[in-house]
């Protein structure tokens, strides 16, 4: 299966094509080159996922590991960074997540994008970023997964930045790289905590679990906890980075700054859940490691990020910052299934209903933020309040995102009904408080993305200076496709190829948990139908009753003004100011003095010279004698 | 060889000759009295040179001769420095130490 | 005996010259004088046995012998160097001839005194090469500093050869005799051989400008004719020093435990004063003066690692520093023949207008300061390796502070010649011939002696047969 | 019979550049000349690699190419040289600065013929440096390195010029006095096992030098060679330095000469008083550490570029130092990729610096802006630089961060791991500076309409960079080669530790 390598290389070669002759290649073959080599690597992807699901197949009941790699840097003589592709479910399934996504972005981004001045340079980001994300997916060790967790960081960082004069994106960029930057700190911590008490970075060896690395977790502890669950931990802290988990997650909003599509593709769809397939790939070791202690920090993370998320949803006014929260609080969603997942057989159900939502939300999320692009494109504004009775300007997109909305709420038979059913039910077998979490944030999901849905396509109609029209077939395609897959998605039955153990197993519709999440959801539905259907002051007197609370979500509980004192009045003007002023003041002044004070030295004894021969006399005289002195009272006895 | 008078006394008296110039030297104001202190302390050398001799080694004559060039030279020391002074006083007038500190620091 | 015999020659010669040279011709004697002492310096150079005369008063060895050559060079540079400065300034007082005669008895007395085999012998020397100076320190006779320098020097050096006489005196009385190599055996440290000791040295320590005995030479420097300071800072230190070390090491070694210390101290000494005091100096020959001190206190590091690579060590930088000082003298003499101008300050922007010159003063000051690969760093390493074969790690460290410290001044003048601009820069002026020679063989011999080692290890050889 | 001579090549070529360059009349012959000396040093560079990989497989020497001259025979001084893989590289490393700073000052306008005379004699130095077996030489070429600075800062720099160019030498030339003390110390011990005193780093290597001199003699040594690595508190001539420099001069003196002194505390410091390293180890890990974070926060306030690029040379050397002082091999890998790493990317930094101050005449970042839509080139190769100096993936310092952590955490001690966290989470804080800048000046409106006329960039500049961008990502992405390279030298370095 070495031609799994060609997947990532192709948009590799893209992106060297486009970035080193950007100056010379017309935009339009910029962006059909772009297209043709997501659609080669897009066919490889689906081929080799059919070789690896139905060719292959299972040896002895099991799923096989396939890894190619080779030796990129050798640290000493047991621990090294290899380079290498490692073909599992889970890997499989993300390929195919990744090419369908990025190839359906690449298409829409050519109209979307249509006379922008850097379009070359775009699609060169685009193919970087897929390119990175395949290598992240397809990493065979901890240290490969890093390096490729980093470059999916910069191109998200250089697409965040892509309207680069516009001061906001620039910042939004920046605070998204450094916010995971600092997650990935931890990440790399972890790594190193990993390499040294196991000896390897291999994931083999590390999930094996009966190997050496999860069953030796016990030999070393640090103030309680064995040293592994600490790097675990950290490592976690680093997916939380990626994933925008609770209190990591600022970044998310802000990066919305980036052009719609990138948003769709990256901060929706692909690098998002970078931080919970990052949690899967070492689920072994979650799992097993100190009884999953780390693994129970997981769930609670996550399940709180989903909450705290919807919450704030409800409350943002600007549709893509909905859209970003929402994503926010599905990525809660899977980490509360990962958290709450077992390992063998039907104990499993959490590990692969995350996956399968993570690929189901993918393409229904995807579609949502391609089609708020579309509507962004008609009538240039993200706010609800320019929007409004779009349903007969643009029928495509509003029937797109009808269907997306119905399928992240949850509707049967839709999508997402089955995968946030299967981690209901897993939630629900493992931990009830969790699931009511679950559910009731199923409620809110289905409310504000109704909210938005009848916010942009039915109630009064915004004054538009001119009259909104359907998006191009280069957008509108995308999100028919999208669509397709957001209602068949759901069927496919995943847990057939995807489980913790490789085994698979059957599940069975668990229907009265199911009957409850569609009647939670169809509240939510309702509820914004009564508020938003036709505008009317529900909606306030409603928010008025919250009160503070309303303020204080729709502010985002102030996290951001959190974070800008920490940056700005700690780390700015408290550590960095006082280091230069220490520096300049005290050590350059030491070795400045030390100069200054041998000058001052030589003006104070030039006396000595006064230029009177009987002075110079008396201190020959004296001099002599006193050496006499020396010489005969001292250092003869 | 002086009887009854023993080196010790001698050298005592050359060594006080010897501090008397040091002290003329350091604290006369007159370029030319200066040249006399340097003259005693080179004659308290020459005093030490011969009475050494005699009273120690009598036997050669190394400390006497030695005191001779001492002398000569002393006074071919002298000479030149009386010939600067003169040089001096030609062009300053005078030959107080004080006006010889132009140079200093 | 050859080399001091066809020295007193050459000045009888010049007597007899300056008779009967008519006036109108008197250049001819310049000539004339640099062409036999360049003969002299030459012949210098073959071979001579050693041998020993009056009864050990007077004796020469190869190092010796070749210490008296290292001087020839430098007195021959230095001649080249003041020509122009006694044609165009003093043959119009009709004095040439008599500078070239003192000099040469002043360098007549060195000879004496660096071959001196007891004490008289070298009494006369350090006499005979200390009056002559004095007279040629007052010799620009119009100019009242040169006059005050020169009795500055005359006085200060009496009452240091007085008090090294008192010294001797008292060295005589305890030995009962005069002669070195007697002396050596009677030697034992009883507090009056420590006194005379102490005195003799002070004695000494006065000609190599050691602090406290330093004083007069700033002074003397600035006021004296440029010729005569660098006369003063090179050959006549250097013959100081030399004899310095021939009496530490064979007549005082007995008493070596002590005046080990002695030198340990005066040596720290010497180094700050000299580096402190040079660090404020606007005067290029007031600022030369105090680096010299400071060069003369590095030298101790050479004598107190008492051994042959210690007495190899200082000859070594003796030659070198005759070249390096001599190179830094020749263009502050260049340029204020041209200029009379004389402070740092008039330095500035001189590379773009004279950037041979000011090369040259660079590679004098970066030897001096000691930075490879120029001769000077050399010189000073080995000093420092042979301080610190003895151990004295501590007053080496001190040595490299001072180094730094020195660095600091040294690139004050060539920061004044090469940063700056300069608000008029001394104009272009082309050099005589004589001049030009003597700069050539400076900057050849600080470029050259460090690298070119078999030097070092003949000088090496010599050492190991002195004793 | 040339392969013997092939490093005092490494001498003899430069020198009689110079000697050539003596003769040159204008910019035009001296650039000419000074450009082809520095080719033929890449040249002798490259090549060296391959005959030295081909030399290494037959000949285990700690020390190949050896050639010895006695030259001072009573102190038994030698001119001895000979290279391993760590001073290949550097070696090569130095090459490729050099040419790539005669193309930055292509157009040395005032006195050229003098620079690139001190430009050539200083890599004589440095090249000197990397090839000495012998201390004495070793000192000798340390110093030929460090005093044309003084020039090269003092005549042709700008700003406070002459004081900078004073305080650096100073400093520097200090560091050297003391070091000079370390020296004679370690040879007036090297004959501790009986023999002769000697110079001979490979002979003192064999010697078991009491423990006592060791403990005394190691910060010696050890602080002569860091200060020029920059060892807080000692970096402070680097910040003005640096600053009143010309281009090519902060790029030689940032990408090479600092490397001395790592290179210098490794090869003599730790490889020859080994006892005294364990013994002292644990006090300069703090303050190298503590400079490692130190500097880069004192980098986020900074608002000169170069100020800003020097304090993160005091960070990116302090992990030079710190890593060093690990004691094992990846960790001394580790440090070795960094040096040659830092070198490039600071080089790299440098020009790019000195090509914005050559077009806006101004250093200060809050005064530009939005370059990127200006200057394209050079503000996109900034970015990479930057990228490529926060330890990203693909370029070289993320392959010599992850060696020196990696080796870092080999000592499983609780001194050493807070240390290691304290070193690792400086990527943070080097993350927020070089976003900051790039994020002021090159993205953003265009704060001056003055800026909207820039000249793009210049074919000869274009070379510069290029040159020294493509090590950068090759060693990035294929680092196997060199660290191997490297790997295979260090053994003799752990006997002592051991």
């Amino acid at each position: 299966m070495n031609y799994i390598i060609l997947i990532p290389i192709v948009p590799l070669a893209v992106f060297l094509i486009l970035g080193l002759f950007y100056k010379k290649i017309k935009p339009a073959i910029s962006g059909y080159t772009g297209v043709m080599g997501l659609f080669i690597s897009t066919c490889l992807a689906f081929y080799t996922a059919y070789n690896y699901f139905f060719v292959i197949g299972k040896t002895e009941g099991v799923y096989q590991t396939f890894v190619a790699k080779t030796v990129w840097m050798n640290f000493t003589d047991s621990l090294r960074i290899d380079m290498g592709i490692l073909a599992d479910p889970i890997s499989v399934m993300m390929l195919i997540v990744v090419s369908v996504i990025s190839l359906m972005v690449h298409i829409y981004s050519r109209g979307y994008m249509k006379g922008d001045p850097g379009y070359t340079k775009y699609f060169a980001f685009l193919s970087l970023f897929t390119f990175s994300m395949y290598g992240l997916v397809l990493a065979t060790n901890l240290f490969q997964i890093y390096i490729f967790w980093e470059l999916v960081g910069v191109s998200s960082y250089l697409l965040i930045g892509y309207y680069y004069t516009k001061e906001s994106a620039v910042a939004a960029a920046k605070k998204a790289f450094i916010v995971t930057r600092f997650a990935d700190l931890g990440f790399l911590i972890g790594i190193l905590l990993i390499g040294y008490y196991t000896g390897t970075y291999d994931f083999e060896i590390l999930n094996n679990p009966e190997g050496a690395a999860i069953l030796s977790w016990a030999s070393t502890s640090f103030m309680g906890l064995s040293i592994l669950t600490w790097a675990l931990l950290l490592i976690f802290i680093g997916g939380a980075g990626k994933s925008a988990m609770f209190p990591l997650h600022i970044w998310l909003p802000d990066a919305m700054e980036g052009p719609t599509p990138v948003s769709a593709l990256i901060h929706a769809a692909t690098m998002v859940v970078a931080g919970v397939y990052l949690v899967a790939r070492l689920f072994p070791m979650y799992y097993f490691v100190e009884d999953g202690f780390a693994l129970n920090i997981v769930a609670f993370v996550g399940g709180f990020t989903a909450l705290f998320a919807a919450v704030i949803a409800i409350t943002q006014t600007d549709i893509k910052r909905v859209l970003a929260f929402s994503t926010m609080s599905q990525l809660g969603y899977m980490m509360l299934a990962l958290g709450v997942s077992g390992y063998e057989g039907h104990e499993g159900l959490g590990y692969m209903a995350s996956m399968f939502h993570l690929f189901t939300h993918a393409m229904f999320k995807a579609l949502l933020f391609l089609c708020a692009g579309s509507v962004i494109h008609a009538i240039h504004s993200n706010f609800l309040k320019d929007m409004g009775g779009l349903r007969k300007y643009m029928p495509i997109t509003n029937i797109t995102f009808l269907i997306a909305a119905l399928a992240i709420a949850g509707v049967p038979p839709l999508a997402g009904f089955w995968s946030k059913d299967e981690i209901l039910v897993a939630a629900f077998e493992h931990n009830k408080f969790l699931y009511v979490i679950g559910l009731f944030v199923a409620g809110l999901t289905a409310f504000y993305i109704f909210r938005i849905y009848f916010g942009i396509f039915w109630g009064k109609e915004g004054s538009y200076k001119h009259k909104p029209h359907e998006s191009p077939w280069s957008m509108t395609a995308p999100l028919l496709i999208l669509a397709f897959l957001s209602i068949v998605g759901g069927l496919i039955p995943f847990s057939r190829f995807i489980s913790a153990d490789k085994i698979g197993f059957e599940t069975h519709t668990n229907y009265p948990l199911a009957a409850i999440a569609v009647f939670v959801g169809l509240i939510g539905i309702g509820l914004s139908w009564m508020f938003y259907k036709k505008e009317n002051e529900l909606a306030n007197r409603f928010s008025l009753g919250f009160g503070t609370f309303y303020t204080w979500a729709y502010n985002k509980f102030y996290f951001d003004e959190l974070y800008l004192f920490v940056a700005k009045k700690i780390m700015f003007n408290g550590i960095a100011r006082s280091a230069a002023r220490f520096d300049k003041k005290y050590v350059d002044g030491t070795m400045v003095g030390i100069g200054n004070q041998t000058v001052k030295t030589s003006e104070k004894i030039k006396g000595m010279q006064s230029g009177k021969v009987q002075d110079y006399a008396f201190a020959f005289i004296a001099g002599a004698v006193i050496l006499a002195i020396i010489c005969i009272y001292i250092w003869t006895n | 060889m002086i009887t009854g008078i023993s080196i010790y006394e001698i050298l005592t008296v050359t060594s006080i000759l010897f501090f008397i110039g040091v002290y003329g030297f350091i604290t006369r104001t007159n370029l030319i009295s200066i040249l006399i202190s340097v003259e005693l302390i080179l004659n308290a050398a020459v005093v030490n040179f011969v009475i050494i001799n005699k009273y120690l080694f009598p036997e050669v004559l190394q400390g006497v001769y030695f005191s001779i060039f001492i002398i000569a030279v002393a006074a071919a020391e002298t000479a030149l420095a009386v010939s600067i002074i003169i040089n001096l006083y030609r062009q300053i007038s005078s030959v107080e130490v004080k006006d010889i500190e132009t140079m200093k620091y | 005996m050859r080399q001091e015999i066809a020295l007193l020659a050459i000045i009888m010669l010049l007597v007899i010259a300056e008779i009967f040279i008519p006036k109108d011709r008197k250049v001819s004697i310049i000539h004339l004088t640099i062409f036999l002492f360049g003969i002299h310096t030459i012949v210098g150079f073959f071979h001579m046995d050693e041998n020993n005369l009056f009864g050990g008063m007077f004796r020469t060895n190869h190092l010796i012998h070749f210490f008296k050559n290292i001087l020839n060079i430098g007195v021959l540079i230095l001649l080249l160097q003041s020509a122009d400065w006694i044609q165009e300034k003093i043959l119009n007082q009709n004095k040439g001839s008599e500078f070239f005669i003192l000099m040469f008895s002043s360098l007549l007395g060195i000879y004496f005194m660096i071959s001196a085999g007891d004490f008289l012998m070298f009494y006369l020397g350090l006499e005979l090469s200390t009056l002559p100076v004095a007279a040629l320190a007052a010799y620009e006779t119009m100019k009242r500093i040169s006059s005050e320098s020169g009795i500055k020097l005359i006085l200060s050096s009496a009452l240091a050869s007085g008090v090294s006489l008192f010294g001797i005196s008292m060295l005589y009385a305890t030995t009962g005799s005069i002669y070195f190599n007697e002396i050596v055996q009677m030697i034992s440290s009883t507090n009056l051989t420590l006194l005379g000791m102490v005195l003799l040295f002070a004695g000494i320590s006065f000609k190599i400008s050691l602090v406290p005995f330093h004083f007069w030479t700033a002074d003397v420097y600035e006021g004296a004719p440029i010729s005569i300071a660098s006369y003063l800072s090179v050959i006549s230190k250097g013959a100081a020093v030399f004899i310095l070390m021939i009496l530490l090491f064979t007549v005082l070694r007995p008493l070596a435990h002590i005046w080990e210390n002695m030198i340990y101290m005066i040596a720290i000494a010497t180094m700050f004063i000299g580096n402190l005091f040079a660090l404020r100096q606007q005067n290029m020959k007031r600022f030369l003066a105090f680096s010299s001190i400071a060069q003369a206190g590095f030298i101790l590091l050479g004598l107190i690692g008492q051994s042959t690579t210690g007495t190899a060590t200082v000859v070594y930088f003796v030659l070198i520093y005759i070249f390096s000082n001599l190179a830094a003298f020749g263009v502050v003499q260049a340029i204020s023949l041209q200029t009379g101008k004389e402070n740092i300050k008039d330095y500035e922007g001189l590379y773009r207008t004279n950037p041979n010159l000011s090369l040259v003063l660079m590679l004098a000051l970066f030897s001096l300061a000691g930075i490879p690969p120029v001769a000077g760093f050399f010189g000073k390493f080995f000093l420092f390796t042979a301080a610190a074969s003895k151990g004295f790690f501590l007053l080496v460290f001190l040595a490299v502070v001072n180094v730094t410290i020195s660095l600091y001044y040294y690139l004050l003048v060539i920061r004044a010649m090469f940063l700056r601009k300069g608000d008029n820069p001394i104009p272009f002026f082309k050099n005589k011939i004589y001049m030009r020679i003597g700069l050539v063989i400076t900057v050849l011999g600080i470029l050259l002696l460090g690298i070119y080692s078999p030097l070092y290890d003949y000088i090496y050889e010599l050492s190991s047969t002195f004793n | 019979m040339i392969n013997m001579d092939i490093l005092s090549l490494f001498i003899v070529v430069p020198a009689l550049t110079v000697l050539v360059l003596i003769f040159t009349k204008n910019l035009k012959q001296a650039r000419i000349v000074a450009l082809a000396g520095s080719l033929v040093q890449l040249g002798m560079a490259i090549n060296l690699i391959f005959s030295y990989i081909k030399e290494r497989a037959m000949n285990d020497a700690i020390m190949v190419f050896t050639k010895d001259v006695v030259w001072f025979k009573n102190f038994n001084i030698h001119y001895n040289i000979g290279v391993d893989g760590i001073s290949v590289a550097l070696l090569l490393l130095t090459a490729i600065i050099v040419l790539a700073g005669v193309f930055i000052s292509w157009k040395m306008e005032d006195l050229p013929k003098e620079f690139f005379i001190s430009l050539i004699v200083l890599s004589i130095g440095v090249y000197g440096f990397f090839i000495s077996i012998d201390l004495f030489t070793m000192f000798v070429f340390f110093e030929i390195a460090v005093i044309p600075m003084y020039l090269l800062i003092g005549i042709w720099g700008t700003g406070p010029r002459e004081f900078s160019a004073m305080k650096l030498t100073l400093m520097l030339m200090g560091a050297s006095a003391i070091l000079l003390v370390g020296i004679l110390g370690i040879y007036f011990n090297s004959n501790a096992d009986g023999g002769a005193l000697t110079f001979n780093i490979l002979e003192i290597a064999k010697v078991n030098i009491p423990s006592d001199v060791q403990k005394l003699f190691f910060p010696i040594t050890f602080i002569g060679f860091a200060v020029i690595g920059a060892l807080f508190p000692f970096h402070t001539w680097s910040p003005d330095g640096h600053a009143s420099a010309p281009t090519a001069v902060s790029m030689l003196h940032a990408g090479v000469l600092m490397k001395l002194g790592g290179y210098g505390v490794f090869r003599v410091a730790i490889f020859l008083l080994p006892e005294g390293a364990l013994h002292w180890s644990w006090f300069f890990i703090i303050l190298s550490a503590f400079g490692v974070i130190y500097g880069a926060f004192a980098a986020i306030k900074q608002t000169d570029l170069k100020y800003i690029n020097a304090y993160s040379s005091v960070s990116h050397l302090g992990l030079v130092l710190f890593a060093l002082l690990m004691l094992n091999k990846t960790a001394w890998n580790g440090a070795i990729l960094q040096s040659l790493s830092h070198g490039l990317m600071t080089a790299l930094f440098f020009a790019l610096i000195g090509m914005i101050y050559g077009r806006t005449h101004t250093r200060d970042v809050t005064k530009l802006g939005g370059l990127l839509k200006v200057i394209p080139f050079i503000s996109a190769v900034y970015v990479i630089a930057g990228l490529a100096s926060l330890g990203l993936p693909g370029f070289s310092g993320f392959v010599a961060e992850m060696n020196i952590f990696v080796g870092a955490f080999q000592n499983d001690d609780i001194f050493y791991r807070v240390a290691t966290i304290l070193a690792v989470s400086a990527i943070v804080v080097t993350a927020v500076y070089i976003l900051r800048v790039v994020g002021i000046m090159l993205m953003g409106p265009v704060k001056n309409e003055a800026y909207l006329t820039l000249e793009k960039v210049r074919w000869y500049e274009k070379i510069g960079i290029v040159l020294l961008l493509l090590p950068i990502i090759s060693i990035g992405v294929a680092p196997l080669w060199l660290s191997e390279l490297i790997l295979k030298s260090l053994d003799p370095f752990l006997r002592g530790v051991l």
